[in-house]
This record gives structure tokens, C-alpha cells and sequence, in this order.
């Protein structure tokens, strides 16, 4: 198995009601999956598949994810002003 | 320096940041908080940041800046929490030998920021509040910036 | 705020001098005194100024600015006597309620005030000193300096 | 006869060796016929006609000037950084 550490923003973070979260999924899982994993377990994630970052860089939804990763998935960036 | 704090921005340390002997001109960005946004008016805002990521990604818009325009020296911070009307959310200062490069360095810088550095902005006013979804990150790659950039120019807006 | 001072620039003082609450953008220029020019090793700079013309140039720009980009609020500080290496000769802000709108004016302004404000730098290195001349006043009109600022994107420099 | 303030600056001033200057003139005079006149009483000066203010104004040679006017040559400037 594969131990993830997962983290949530803004809407992400509202409809898991949580930050942060660890998952653990089988070998061979892409970041990609993650995200269809979670929207299964919790609904009121957005449809359209956000942005992700594997240990704090933005990554491919085919890339696979390995154990003891940092997974955070990025709603549309709003900072600046 | 490239930082996310919940501290109020201190604009003179940014820019203390860039300064060198031969630099030129400074060009600095401050976004500010404003009391309205498609007509409603704001309360407050809060901003929320995945601040290592973030930090990264300030840091890869600097090299990005330094690469395009050589010797340009970039500092940028940005605020989270709740910010009140009038304050800054972000501070970007850019110093190069000349001028013209310092308004297009720091423009590009803020215009990147904006695509891709992980912040996210929720608007509140009385009765409501919302997450602003801005820029689907990643997708936007630095050519996309500048030929942004270039449609800005005062002659043709 | 458009001022002719001996004394240091504040540079926060002249940005207060133009938020509000409708601006969400604030641009800075500052113009620092550079250790070199033209391969030249630069000991210190020496500016003089027509202050009360000076003064009213610099309002000038700024009422043009405000027809160009509507909303749009400047305030200019221009300080003479001597200047070392690293202190700002001059501080240019505006704010407007959009970012690209406050880069493009704050850039004409700087434009504009080497063009037409009433003040002359004298260059001093070991050895010598040298009155610099720039630009013959009043033969720019304005949309000189706008047809530059078009010329000045990122693409094309 | 017109009486005028006048002010010199930057290489001007050091060509002139003064910062300014009370001058008469004839009814009738421009703004360029004074600079002429101090061209001759100061052979340091530029050749080329340099801009002109009149009460901080810029104004055209061929502007009149009048009693009590305030008259500035402006060298090429330089301010800005």
C-alpha cells in the first residue's frame, strides 16, 4: 500500500470539511485516481478535476503517486488582489 | 524573499529586499483590497494560501524574471487571513539597471502570480461570501503571460 | 501630492497620498542613484530644480494621466540637492482600479517627467562632474510619450 | 520699459555665475530676443536656443513678454533618475 498525505483549499477544503487527510491506495495509482477516489467519498467536490501538486509541484493526472507523498489538489488560483 | 505571512505586508522591507548598488529603478506592485467588485460591496476579504507551494512558485516566477530580463532581482509577498478594505494582499518589487524592464518584469510578475501561485481569495460582504475561482493553475504556461503583456500596452487598451 | 523636497524621499508618504478604497492597484516607480553610468564609476549625484514650475509640471502630468486613464491618481516627489549611491531621486505612485491601467500610467509618468519637469542632474566621479542633458523641454507632446510606452512591451524589447 | 526676473540653471547658472537676475528691456520684446541679449553679455552660454518659461509656463520665442514677468531658460532636462 501506498500512504499519501492529502491537503484541501478553499471550496476543496469546505465540501471535505477537512485541511488536510491521509489516504492510502494501492501501488500503481495516479494522482488523477486520488481525485476520482475522493470525489466518490465526498460529493460535493467540484465535477470538473482540479489542478494537482505532488510534494509541492504541479503534476500530470497520469502521474503515479508513491508512498509518503505530499498531494494537494488546487481549485482555479485567485491571489494577486 | 519570497513569503506567504498572516502579518500585514510591509512594503519598505520588499523593496529593501531588491535594492542593489546598480539598480536603477524599482518598480513595486501593490494589490489592495477594494471596497467593491462587480458592483457588490466587499466586507472583507480572506485570503487562503498552501504556503510552501506558494513560496516555491514566487520563486520560480523570480528565476522565470531573471531569465527573461537579466539582472532583474524580484521579492514578493503575499498576505493571508482576513484582510481589511484598503490593505494589501500582495507586494512585488522588481529592480533592474533600467526602467522599461522594471514595469515589465514586475507586470509579468503579478500577471503569473495571479495563473499560477496556489492563494485562493474568498470575498464576504453582508449577508454572504464567496471563493473567487480565478486561473485553472498549470494550464498556463509563461509565453501566455507575455503575449498578455503585450496586449496591455496603453495604445491599444 | 506633487512635490519638489531636499530632503530624503518617503515613499510610503507618497502612496498614502493615493489609496483609496476603489483602487485595488498601486503601482511605484522609484528612480534610484545608480554606482555607475555609461561605464563610468559615479561618486554622487547632484539634482537641481525650477521647484515651483517643477511642481506644477508634475501636476500637469497627473491631470493627464487622469483624462487618459479615468480614476486614475498620482502623486510625484522629486528631491534635489546630493544624492548618494542608492537613494531614490524621485517617486512616482498611482492607483487605479485595475492593474494593467496603473502600470501603463505610472510608467508615462516617469515618461513624461524626464521629458518635461524642470530638473537637471549633474553626474560627480572622482576627478569630475558633468551636467547631464536629456531632453529638449516641451518639444514632447504627450502622445510622444504614449507612442514609446507602445513600443516598450516585453515582446518586442 | 519691462522689467523682468529672470532664472538660470544647471549649466546656465554656472555659465552666467548667478542664479538670477533683474533685467530691462524695450516694450516689444520676446521671450527668444532676451535670450539673444544674454547670449551677448554671456558668451558661455549654449549656442542653441534652449526652451523658455514665462510666470512657469513654457512659451514660444516669439512670446512678448511683460513687466514683471517671470522668465526661465530651461536647459535640456534631465530629472527622473
Amino acid at each position: 500500500m501506498v500512504t499519501l498525505h492529502i491537503y484541501f483549499f478553499a471550496t476543496h477544503r469546505e465540501a471535505v470539511g477537512a485541511r488536510e487527510m491521509t489516504l492510502q491506495v494501492a501501488e500503481g495509482t495516479t494522482v488523477g485516481d486520488v481525485w476520482e477516489m475522493l470525489r466518490q467519498r465526498y460529493p460535493k467536490l467540484r465535477t470538473t478535476r482540479p489542478a494537482a501538486a505532488i510534494n509541492q509541484e504541479y503534476a500530470e493526472p497520469d502521474t503515479l503517486v508513491h508512498d509518503g507523498d505530499e498531494i494537494a489538489f488546487i481549485p482555479p488560483v485567485s491571489g494577486g488582489a | 524573499m519570497f513569503i506567504i505571512t498572516d502579518q500585514p505586508l510591509n512594503t519598505a522591507e520588499v523593496e529593501a529586499a531588491i535594492a542593489r548598488p546598480d539598480a536603477g529603478a524599482i518598480v513595486t506592485f501593490q494589490g489592495v483590497v477594494r471596497d467593491n467588485n462587480l458592483g457588490k460591496q466587499v466586507s472583507y476579504l480572506v485570503y487562503e494560501a498552501y504556503p510552501p507551494m506558494a513560496e516555491k512558485v514566487m520563486a520560480q516566477i523570480g528565476d522565470e524574471i531573471a531569465a527573461r530580463w537579466p539582472g532583474a532581482r524580484t521579492a514578493i509577498a503575499h498576505r493571508t487571513g482576513k484582510l481589511e478594505i484598503g490593505e494589501a494582499s500582495v507586494v512585488i518589487a522588481v529592480s533592474t539597471a533600467h526602467r522599461a524592464d522594471a514595469f515589465d518584469a514586475c507586470h509579468y510578475a503579478i500577471d503569473r502570480l495571479k495563473a499560477i501561485v496556489p492563494v485562493w481569495k474568498k470575498e464576504v460582504w453582508e449577508g454572504g461570501e464567496y471563493w473567487i475561482e480565478g486561473s485553472a493553475a498549470a494550464s498556463e504556461d509563461e509565453q501566455a503571460a507575455l503575449d498578455r503583456l503585450e496586449t496591455l500596452d496603453p495604445g491599444s487598451s
